[in-house]
């Protein structure tokens, strides 16, 4: 059940310039999901609506999530500003997340670019936890960053065999992750995407093309976070179910949709 | 103490409504609201087909407030009859379809349709783009609004609350069409038209270009004109714009509003309607307010 | 880098007003601002004779602004030009009286008695009350305000920029109309009717019950006005409502104006209109912009 | 000079129940005059105006100034929250301040009414302190407070004789600060005054009567506070030097009047 609610800042510290490591304890981390995300309100002046956050990590024994996110206007610029001991207050948990089951026996490619990366952490994470008839048959993760700030990259070590790929060519591939993926040739059934629309766009086509499964996270101005006020459309290829029109919600269907449904 | 109020012949437990488009069909906030405590869910508004609404970005926060430019994205009221009333049935609540269309033919087909719907009362959004009269919508001008209301006064089952914009030169001239017509109730405001630019990437901040702008920022402008509608019909108001708490709703009902909506502060609080509704209890409490209906237009 | 922009011939060395009303005649604010760095100064409405103003209260906040009913109290022309004038004369800067009046004559008093003065433009308060027509102002009327443009127009030895209200339904005609009666500018928004009401004292906020919202609130709604306004005419456009820093000021530019004016904001920071100016430069430097002019509706 | 400007708040406490004590550095303290005041701006959600608090007392060695004010609203109740070596921003010196030069020789008598006791604080001590010509005959004060919480009640009686009135009787005159003048017979040449209108209207009669000069502070909601709105007026009897009509602006003519020059 999605809840408005207050969450307790555990720790809060930067992890590479402009990017920040936030870890909250909440109710909300019993039922979420890799992929889904949380609204989080800012308090200052005269900003009503949550900004939507992606789950970066979940620490279900604590009751925690972790969220990692960029500074990039007033909202997030004040997150910066809460620490241990402070209040946040939240909406969540919000999305549908990564279908992890579509993993089953497959070769998994988890792959983030830019600030895409965080949500796939939690996202490896599981995979390689998987047993049984779960289980896929690899796990790899395949992240682009700007430049030699790999924020995470030891993390995703941890928990799969990593690539990277980086704008200025500073560590790994240099290039985007489609780069890393040809020159490293890194063979894949199905991918968990997140990053920038350019990114997203040119995953489908090599999915397509190389007949690999796709999931893309999506990203689009938001306003209630749950359905209701129809802000956060994409295009569809198909009439949505609950639309009736080509358009999903992305805070509700999505925001990680079968690449095969969306008209990038 | 009597929290409910009347408005033509239908009964409301309280004043409280979800503002259109606001509120999906009450479903979307089920986990956040107890539906059966509202005074009326008000849905989202539905054409006779189903609309894709516009491009987005469709929504961009402001200072205290925010533009959107949906475009009136709908399923058609027949998936709506289907899946969205019958979800409402389950609840203890008045249901205010909102209508909207692109021609008088199209309001009409909806409001036909509905006819055997258990639906308490119609709202008509006329201020949807309105293609046989270019620019302006039927809610910008006294002869479209007053030729709207009567074609669906003619023919309409429940009672007919007109929603009028906000965007007029006079909104008492509006409201007296709407009267005029037949109305048997009105709601104001819609959205002011405002727009964003974002000067960095040197663009507009909406697809559309333009948007309603609604929330905290426009009650001022809200309350004046429930207030000047109020004063010019006999017919009720129904009062929004900007509600974030129960202050705001009493304040518009002081200005002559017999009900109010909340909208936008839904998504900045989805518990909005409920603490509004408490609110509304413990400000009569406090001043032994016996009847809601005592405070109405008491300024 | 050139932040000088031209209206009618009229040369400013950068395109930061001070809005009607919200500055007295310079001299209020001069210990906080040097005027000399300033666009220009627009003084406080004048008419013809000395006018009272409202009984107060004639101010109230509300959220993101605040609403004022001050009635444009004025000393009058004769005070206005022995005494505001003779001091605004001691800076090098533009110096736009805002002229105000109750009827046509009024303002032809007015605008021919500053015939001779040190007065660089007149700006013309379209939405004073207008006792002959009634409760709607000269500003809300196409035709009225193309009247009063065009005698204006007739006698005036100063350019002329219109001002208009925002509460028109569309600001495009009456943008429209000021160029066709000649107007040599115009400058919106002025501000937009609301109301406050005190629920716990059960009365209005303001003695005249209604006021004009000012501040950050109307921006999106002032941007949207100008982009329209800027688009429906040729003549220059000036642009307010709201305007908080460099980043509002370049917005209202990217829709269309030519200059812009620092209102109520003011009265939040006295400083507002020198670091708008120096905000302006900043952003100028820091996109690699030549000529202010360039940003002129790039949207 | 006036000035937006950064003060350090030194201590803040409770007087009485709703009522605070607030002392902030600043310069401002140079200039700062009995009867003036500042405007402190609230940075809560959306407030843009400035609250005008009356100036309680001047610590100049100090470069202090101590306000105490009643909390009745949004801005009021975020002030209660400052703590020592917080920022508060603030606009002043404003408006004219008490002309102590007019008791000189005279019994003057400092009247203050519930949240009008304040200013007269800083009043009552420097008319004590004149010297030579311009010593006051007298220095009394009357306060009249609502019920036994009569604050800053000492401090008057360290600078002047005090007398007290409150509304239940608790202390001092039952009734007003009028009663407590008939009732204690205090002798005034003249009166400085500041409280709610009915008192000032009320000492404006009873001075009138008994041939007293009376100066009263005035108040009315404010939105620039240096003269520049005209939001502020209040009615006089004759014309306004500034406004040519019959209203002068509380902020910058005022807040104190002759009591003559008003229309009340
Ligand atoms: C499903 C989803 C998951 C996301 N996950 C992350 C994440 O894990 N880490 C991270 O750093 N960022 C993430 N974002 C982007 C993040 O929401 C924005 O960067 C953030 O809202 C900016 O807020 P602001 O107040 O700092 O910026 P401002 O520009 O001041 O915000 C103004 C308005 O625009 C909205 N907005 C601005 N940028 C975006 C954007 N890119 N997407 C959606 N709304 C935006 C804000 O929410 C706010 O309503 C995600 C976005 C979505 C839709
Ligand atoms: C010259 C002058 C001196 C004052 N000195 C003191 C003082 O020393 N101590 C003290 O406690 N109070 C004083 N007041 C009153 C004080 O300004 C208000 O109580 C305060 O502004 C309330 O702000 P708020 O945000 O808490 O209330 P809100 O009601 O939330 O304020 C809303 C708006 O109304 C204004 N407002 C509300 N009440 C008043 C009022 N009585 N007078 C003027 N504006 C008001 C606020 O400034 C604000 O703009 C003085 C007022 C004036 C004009
Ligand atoms: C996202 C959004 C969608 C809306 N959709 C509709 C609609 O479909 N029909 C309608 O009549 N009004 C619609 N409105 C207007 C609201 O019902 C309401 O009149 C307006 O937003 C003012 O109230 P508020 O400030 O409380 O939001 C919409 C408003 C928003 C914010
Ligand atoms: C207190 C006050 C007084 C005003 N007086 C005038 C006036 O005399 N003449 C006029 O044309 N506009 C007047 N205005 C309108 C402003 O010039 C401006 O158009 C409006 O406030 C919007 O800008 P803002 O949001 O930046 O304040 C006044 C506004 C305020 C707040
Ligand atoms: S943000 Fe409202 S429907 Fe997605
Ligand atoms: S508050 Fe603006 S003139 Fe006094």
């Amino acid at each position: 059940m999605k809840k408005k609610t207050e969450a307790l800042v555990i720790s809060q510290r930067i992890l590479a310039e402009g990017i920040y490591d936030l870890w909250l304890e909440t109710e909300l981390a019993r039922d979420a999901k890799p992929g889904q995300f949380v609204g989080v309100y800012p308090v200052g002046k005269a900003t009503l609506l949550p900004r939507p956050i992606s789950i970066c990590e979940v620490d279900a024994a604590k009751s925690a999530i972790r969220l990692v996110y960029r500074v990039v206007g007033s909202g997030t610029a004040e997150f910066t500003l809460y620490q241990p001991g402070d209040n946040m207050t939240i909406l969540g948990v919000l999305g549908n997340g990564f279908p992890l089951e579509a993993a089953a026996g497959k070769r998994a490619v988890v792959m983030g670019g830019g600030i895409g990366v965080p949500p796939l952490l939690e996202t490896a994470k599981r995979l390689s936890n998987l047993e049984g008839g779960e289980k896929p048959k690899s796990v790899a993760a395949v992240m682009g960053y700007r430049d030699a700030q790999t924020f995470l990259s030891g993390e995703f070590e941890k928990v799969s065999k990593l690539h990277i790929a980086t704008e200025d060519g500073s560590v790994g591939t240099k290039g985007n992750v489609l780069d890393a993926m040809r020159e490293e040739a890194i063979e894949a059934d199905v991918i968990f995407a997140c990053g920038p629309m350019p990114m997203l766009k040119a995953i489908k086509s090599f999915a397509v093309a190389n007949g690999i499964k796709a999931y893309l996270s999506l990203e689009e101005r938001m306003a209630c976070g749950v359905g209701a006020c129809l802000g956060c459309v994409c295009k569809t290829t198909k009439v949505d179910e609950h639309s009736h029109v080509k358009n999903a919600r992305i805070c509700t269907e999505g925001p990680v949709f079968d690449a095969d449904d969306l008209d990038l | 103490m009597n929290t409910a109020v009347e408005i033509a012949g239908v009964k409301f437990k309280n004043p409280v409504m979800t503002a259109s488009g606001t509120f999906g069909s009450g479903m979307e906030y089920s986990d956040f609201v107890d539906l059966n405590r509202l005074g009326a869910v008000v849905t989202k508004g539905v054409a006779n087909v189903p609309w894709e609404g516009n491009p987005t970005p469709r929504v961009a926060e402001v200072y205290g407030g925010m533009l959107n430019a949906i475009g009136l994205q709908n399923p058609g009221i027949d998936v709506f009859v289907e899946r969205d009333l019958e979800f409402l049935k389950k609840y203890d609540t008045k249901v205010i379809v909102n209508v909207c269309g692109k021609s008088v033919s199209d309001y009409l087909d909806v409001v036909e349709r509905l006819s055997d719907e258990a639906v308490d009362m119609l709202e008509i959004n006329v201020s949807c783009p309105n293609v046989k009269e270019g620019a302006i919508a039927f809610g910008q001008k006294v002869s479209a609004l007053f030729d709207i209301t009567s074609e669906i006064k003619r023919i309409a089952k429940q009672p007919v609350i007109m929603k009028l914009s906000p965007n007029v030169t006079s909104i008492a001239e509006m409201a007296k069409a709407a009267e005029a017509a037949g109305a048997d109730a009105i709601s104001l405001i819609n959205t002011i038209t405002g727009m964003k630019i974002d000067i960095h990437k040197r663009k507009f901040a909406l697809a559309n270009k333009t948007g309603g702008l609604s929330g905290p920022a426009i009650k001022p402008v809200a309350v004046r004109m429930v207030y000047e509608a109020s004063h010019a019909v006999n017919i009720p108001v129904i009062g929004m714009g900007g509600i974030a708490n129960a202050e705001d709703a009493i304040e518009f009902i002081m200005a002559g509003a017999t009900a109010v909506a909340v909208g936008a502060m839904n998504f900045h609080d989805p518990y909005t309607t409920i603490n509004v509704i408490e609110g509304i209890e413990a400000y009569m409490k406090q001043y032994g307010v016996q009847d809601i209906n005592e405070l109405r237009g008491i300024v």
